[in-house]
């Protein structure tokens, strides 16, 4: 009943959900509006959506999840990175292989 | 005890694979698989340097300190930086090595990669059927089900895919073995440089018949041997249309070797592209021209008037 | 529709040979019933064991459940390799392939999901908490749970032998030939709903292990004094975590394939198969280091126990570990260079293959450091250990010429490849469980093991595997490729014959491991462990009695050293009287664990044969049972001082007695 | 709970403090076994997007205006259910339950659009059975939904123990899971509309 004074910092303000929500608004806005319009070439599309996209998860993790380093949060935060880096070599690579394969593979 | 059981398996082991080894990957008969054995005796040889002296060590420390010899006893001392040091060296050096030579000849013996030669090389198209193999020379226009012959020292390039369930395509004695999948060409190059009758069958099990899915690879001496096989194919007079592929798909097991004088034209495309129709290509990576090629006349834009007459209907 | 979805009395078996072992099996499972019945002892197994949270119960009952199922397990096997030897020169032998199939699927499946992994589980329930000094793990309900998912992942692969079939794929089931076109019976969906019940049963596992260490640690216990064991274990938990949901969503997959007609793996539709072999080894690869790195840990301890030394290279083995379980993810395409992708990913695959040796190989060097200028006592866990580095070495080398494509491209898929799996699972991870299960043996019950019997155990398994194994290198480079059902090659005959007559060897093994037991549990008045450190321990597991009282821990103790009951002994702190103690807070048993596990059998039974009423029925059912857990009341208790300190006293009383 | 437990309550407050903890942690993993889950969906979503086997193709298909519409609802519903969380750690019963209930008002209009954007979809015979694209966009997205769909479930109950309960540890433990939960698949949601719509409308 009383973790609640000690580290409301762990657990954001309505000023800190704002903030996350307006860039959060931007940050979907952006890429909808870039896709919808079709005011950019295919390959400046896609780098708009990927930083995007990478920035609004960031966005999240910071102010929804109040992912940070203190002593208390850190080994969330870390478990949370591991978990990235697992994800970023399962996939990029399970996506190297199979493309590959089929670019050997197919017509 | 266990040191001569282990010497003597080791002994054993080593007078079979020296003698009686006939037939296997030790006994190659052509190029790739000759390259391929020298490759295992190096990478042997090269992690035999650690793993000896492990085993070694290991008995002589559990002979030489155990209870009741009185041998020097330290039971706090457990660090050593030196040791530390050379014993993450050892095994970091040798993979270095093993990993320029891995790099080199995955490379070398990369089974798309043509072998070069002074003779043209010829093509069969490889099919693998519940449970046999179909064997397609389009330049020669002739099919056989469980028997594939080529001249020796002429390089073969075979194409390879799948009616069905995956399997492997593998002739020991001639070297690499490779998947055969549904809507997908893999290829294999191989060669013979001695002449010879060799087993041939699938390496990867596709189900109840699977252990009679196998084949005989004949290396003929001469050119002029293989063309008396070529035309003994061609006496059969039997027609490979696409009925009698139909049938030939039914599972079967120990398929008796079959002749087929003619082929429809473009079977083995239409094998592959009933399902290689339904995906879609997009080139991220860098296609060596060695890679699966579509057919001469094949153009993208009949992929997409497939698509939209099945759209259509 | 029918009432029963596909199920009819066609699913009965009908091979003699199947009748004959359900025979066998009822009998056995009748004589098992009275006997209990007849003792009254029905109401105790459930109160005290069948719902119990204490994860040293759970731990032994993993361990039991992993002997079952290798009997099962190994009856397979042994049938194999006597089909195999008879069915040679062109004769059919007894198995025909329908039968055969289904032997060799299941008893990949079963060694290594319901023999190798309740085995590894089981120890690390019985040891963890106990050497971190934990009281119990984070989630004693879950932890109950867990087991009893890996219970019914183990009986649905039972009752596929009296109903139906099991698969006929080969442990891996890859598509197309797991799909419905190739394989249109109920053996798959056996496969699949084993797998997946008894997959999220490790997953909770897993979630719960990693907690209990990350956040239970006594006083004191700073990441880098925890024992060695342990570490390797978090690493084991870490690879569960991040890879059995690969396994999930991959036989997910196959599950909507083959029951609403999607399109992931199937030939036609554009369903791509190599992405089910990607997804399968991306899981796969790190599976085979969660049940070797534990078996790591427990060689460490035991080498360190019986030299009377600390542990060579402490650091060393925790950083060696992590690299492994790291490096563990990308190197799963070595289960298919034959696949045809290109040379760069090959080689790519390959070298990151072999740079994994480099971490085991100092492994390797720094058990036999600690050996040095140790004082050995060649007890049975040591014999274990010893035969583990050779054998283990042996398997390591055979595994990086495997890595190295161009060897693959011949080696792929023989027998060869089937030789040095079983040296590194067999030598690597089982000989580790039973170095571990005879060391915490006593710990666990109370009493010693018969270390002769242990030592006829130890030699059989050992001489066996090499019978066994090695002639199957030999077969391997003679060009025999695995999952063949008979074969018609002189030259391989007298290696098949060796092969056989090495499983027997084994077989006896398995049958002194059984004496052993017997001959234990009849003298084990006279085998008592009373002062529960009988091998002269580092842990703190042996800082308490055997059997560990059931709150563990009656003062958390407070630890500065890696070998923190060595470190005890030495300064005089250790077997403590206590004037006062605190009241413990324990967990209450539950029995919302078995009944969730008979639920999710029901559930996996019910999607088999497409009952889809008890799909429904039992899939409420467990989401309710859960709820009603979870808002559940008298979930714990308290222990009374008084009482902690009689128990306690009791026990150091024995302890000065000796 | 009994009045012997909450004599205890005081003397024991640092082991329900750290149990409430453990439980949120142990929640934390099991989420990142969730993304791994998620990750494998997405991977195969990668292999097979172009696959459409001559069917119905990601342009062709994707309504990026009922996209939008869902996405605006997620995103408010993360929102909302932060001030459920802020209001539950002041001990602000009413409006921990206000903000919950239009939490799970927004939840079901995203639902609702997904339930109707494959209705639709099965509707025009572009089902998951027609092409590996569908299947794999079917797979990928109604995992997702199934996930929201679990998470409303979990809101319904826990509005109803909070009105029964109270706002306890134990309630606040279990609101701090469904709040990881719940901005957790926000995170997905985005890589849902990133990857599948919007690249797919391209």
């Amino acid at each position: 009943m009383s973790q609640h004074d000690h580290d409301s910092h762990a657990h954001g303000t309505v000023g800190s959900y704002v903030v996350g929500f307006i860039l959060s608004v931007i940050l979907t806005v952006i890429p909808f509006w870039a896709v919808m319009t079709g005011s950019f070439d295919r390959a400046t599309t896609v780098a708009i959506l990927v930083v995007t996209a990478i920035v609004q998860i960031v966005v999240h993790l910071k102010y929804f999840l109040h992912l940070n380093f203190s002593k208390e949060g850190k080994l969330d935060t870390f478990s949370f990175l591991f978990t990235a880096l697992v994800i970023v070599m399962v996939v990029g690579l399970s996506i190297w292989i199979i493309y590959a394969s089929n670019a050997m593979m197919m017509y | 005890m266990l040191t001569r059981n282990l010497s003597k398996i080791a002994l054993m082991a080593l007078v079979a694979l020296l003698a009686g080894c006939q037939g296997g990957v030790l006994d190659p008969k052509g190029q790739i698989g000759i390259q391929e054995k020298e490759l295992i005796i190096t990478a042997t040889i090269l992690m035999l340097l650690v793993v000896v002296p492990v085993i070694l060590m290991t008995l002589y420390f559990a002979w030489k300190y155990r209870e009741g010899r009185g041998e020097a006893y330290e039971p706090k001392w457990s660090h050593s930086t030196k040791i530390e040091t050379i014993v993450w060296a050892i095994p970091i050096l040798i993979i270095i090595v093993l990993g320029w030579i891995t790099y080199k000849t995955t490379h070398e013996l990369d089974p798309y990669k043509p072998i070069a030669s002074d003779e043209e090389h010829i093509t069969v198209e490889v099919v693998s059927l519940n449970w046999k193999w179909l064997f397609i020379y389009p330049d020669l226009g002739i099919a056989t089900v469980n028997e594939l012959a080529f001249p020796t020292n002429v390089p073969v390039e075979y194409k390879i895919t799948s009616a069905g369930t995956m399997n492997a395509f593998f002739i020991p004695q001639l070297g690499s073995m490779i998947y055969s999948m549904a809507g997908m060409e893999t290829k294999l190059h191989l060669i013979a440089n001695e002449p010879g009758v060799y087993d041939g069958f699938s390496a990867n099990y596709s189900g109840g018949g699977f252990s009679g899915m196998k084949f005989k690879a004949i290396a003929t001496e001469t050119k002029e041997d293989f063309q008396a096989w070529v035309d003994k194919v061609k006496a059969s007079g039997e027609a490979l249309t696409t009925e009698r592929y139909e049938a030939l798909v039914e599972p079967t097991e120990y398929h008796p070797v079959e002749y087929f004088a003619t082929v429809k034209e473009g079977l083995f495309f239409d094998i592959i592209w009933e399902y290689m129709g339904d995906h879609g290509r997009i080139d991220y990576f860098d296609k060596p021209d060695y890679a699966a090629q579509p057919p001469a006349g094949f153009e993208l834009l009949e992929r997409k008037a497939r698509e939209s007459e099945e759209a259509s209907q | 529709m029918s009432f029963l979805g596909k199920l009819s009395w066609d699913a009965l078996p009908y091979d003699p040979i199947v009748i004959g072992t359900l025979t066998v099996v009822a009998i056995g499972g009748a004589f098992l019933f009275a006997l209990i019945t007849k003792m009254k002892k029905w109401g105790w197994l459930w109160r005290e064991w069948l719902t119990s949270v204490d994860h040293k119960r759970l731990g032994i009952m993993y361990i039991i459940l992993a002997f079952v199922m290798l009997i099962r397990g190994f009856a397979d096997a042994i049938m194999m390799r006597t089909q195999l030897a008879l069915a040679t020169n062109g004769s059919e032998g007894y198995l025909p392939p329908d039968h055969y199939d289904q032997i060799f699927t299941a008893h990949g499946v079963i060694m290594i999901i319901f023999v190798a992994m309740p085995f590894m589980t089981g120890l690390m329930n019985l040891i963890v908490p106990l050497q971190i000094g934990a009281r119990d793990v984070a989630f004693p309900f879950l932890n109950n749970l867990s087991f009893w998912l890996a219970v019914s992942g183990a009986l649905l692969v039972n009752i596929s032998l009296g109903l139906g079939e099991f698969a006929k794929t080969g442990w891996v089931a890859y598509p197309p030939l797991s799909g419905l076109e190739f394989s249109p019976g109920v053996g798959v969906d056996y496969y699949i709903w084993a797998l997946q019940i008894s997959g999220l049963g490790t997953t909770l596992t897993g979630v719960n292990f990693l907690v209990t260490v990350l956040k239970m640690r006594t006083p004191g216990m700073k990441l880098m004094q925890m024992p060695i064991f342990t570490w390797t274990c978090t690493w084991a938990n870490v690879l569960i975590v991040a890879s059995f949901p690969i396994l999930t969503a991959a036989l997910a997959m196959l599950t909507l394939d083959r029951y609403l007609d999607f399109h992931f793996f199937t030939n036609d539709a554009g369903g791509n198969a190599m992405m089910y072999i990607n997804l399968f080894w991306a899981w796969g690869h790190p599976e085979v280091y969660i049940l070797v790195l534990p078996a790591f840990g427990i060689f460490s301890e035991v080498v360190s126990t019986f030299t009377g030394k600390r542990l060579f290279g402490y650091k060393s083995m925790v950083y060696a570990s992590g690299a492994i379980s790291i490096l563990g993810f990308i190197v799963w395409l070595h289960h298919f260079f034959t696949m045809g992708s290109s040379a760069s990913v090959n080689a790519f695959f390959g070298i990151m293959t072999m740079i994994i040796a480099i971490p085991t190989g100092v492994k390797l060097f720094n058990w036999l450091f600690t050996m040095y200028k140790g004082r050995i006592r060649m007890e049975v866990p040591m014999l274990w250990t010893i035969g583990f580095i050779i054998i283990f070495s042996i398997g390591g080398m055979t595994g990086v010429l495997l890595a190295v494509p161009g060897a693959d491209y011949v080696l792929h898929n023989s027998l060869f490849l089937i030789a040095h799996f079983h040296n590194t699972i067999i030598g690597g991870a089982v000989f580790g469980y039973f170095a571990g299960f005879t060391f915490w043996f006593s710990k666990a019950m109370g009493f010693h093991l018969d270390p002769k019997w242990g030592r006829v155990s130890f030699w059989c398994w050992t001489i066996g595997f090499l019978m066994a194994f090695m002639p199957l290198y030999v077969l391997g480079f003679l060009g025999m490729t695995r999952r063949l059902n008979h074969t018609d090659n002189p030259d391989w005959n007298i290696w098949l014959y060796i092969a056989a007559a090495g499983a027997f060897v084994i077989a006896i093994g398995i049958a002194a491991q059984f004496i052993q037991l017997f001959v234990a549990f009849r003298d084990r008045n006279k085998n008592k462990d009373t002062t529960g450190d009988p091998w002269n321990g580092h842990t703190l597991e042996w800082s308490l009695a055997s059997p560990p009282q059931f709150y563990n821990f009656a003062k958390l103790p407070h630890v500065e050293d890696i070998d923190a009951f060595t470190d005890m002994k030495e300064k005089g702190t250790a077997y403590q009287r206590h004037a006062k103690y605190e009241p413990i807070h324990m967990p209450s048993n539950t029995n919302a664990g078995p009944i969730m596990g008979a639920l999710a059998t029901a559930f996996g039974f019910a999607f088999v044969w497409h009952i889809w009423w008890l799909v429904a029925a039992s899939f409420v059912g467990l989401i309710v049972a859960f709820i009603a857990r979870s808002y559940a009341s008298g979930k714990d208790y308290y222990v009374q001082p008084d009482e902690v300190a009689r128990i306690e006293n009791e026990h150091l009383d024995n302890v000065a007695k000796g | 709970m009994s009045t012997h437990a909450a004599a205890h309550h005081d003397a024991h407050h640092d082991e329900h403090h750290d149990t409430g903890r453990n439980t949120v942690f142990g929640f934390w993993i099991y989420l990142m076994t969730d993304c791994i889950l998620f990750a494998s969906f997405f991977a195969t979503y990668a292999v097979l997007f172009m696959n459409t086997a001559g069917g119905a193709s990601g342009s062709e298909i994707f309504d990026l205006k009922l996209v939008a519409g869902g996405t605006a609802a997620l995103l408010l519903s993360s929102i909302t259910f932060g001030f459920a969380m802020i209001s539950a750690y002041k001990q602000n019963k009413s409006g921990t339950l206000f903000w919950l209930a239009v939490t799970f008002l927004f939840g079901a209009v995203f639902i609702g659009l997904e339930i109707y954007e494959f209705n639709h979809l099965i509707h025009a015979g572009h089902g998951p059975s027609e092409s590996a694209f569908l299947t794999a966009f079917f797979s990928l997205v109604g995992l997702h939904g199934l996930h929201v769909t679990a998470g409303l479930i979990w809101l319904i109950i826990l509005f109803i123990e909070v009105s029964k309960s109270g706002l306890g540890n134990q309630q606040l433990t279990r609101l701090s899971c469904l709040s990881l939960f719940w901005h957790f698949l926000d995170i997905v949601w985005i890589c849902v509309f990133t990857v599948v719509y919007l690249m797919g409308a391209m």
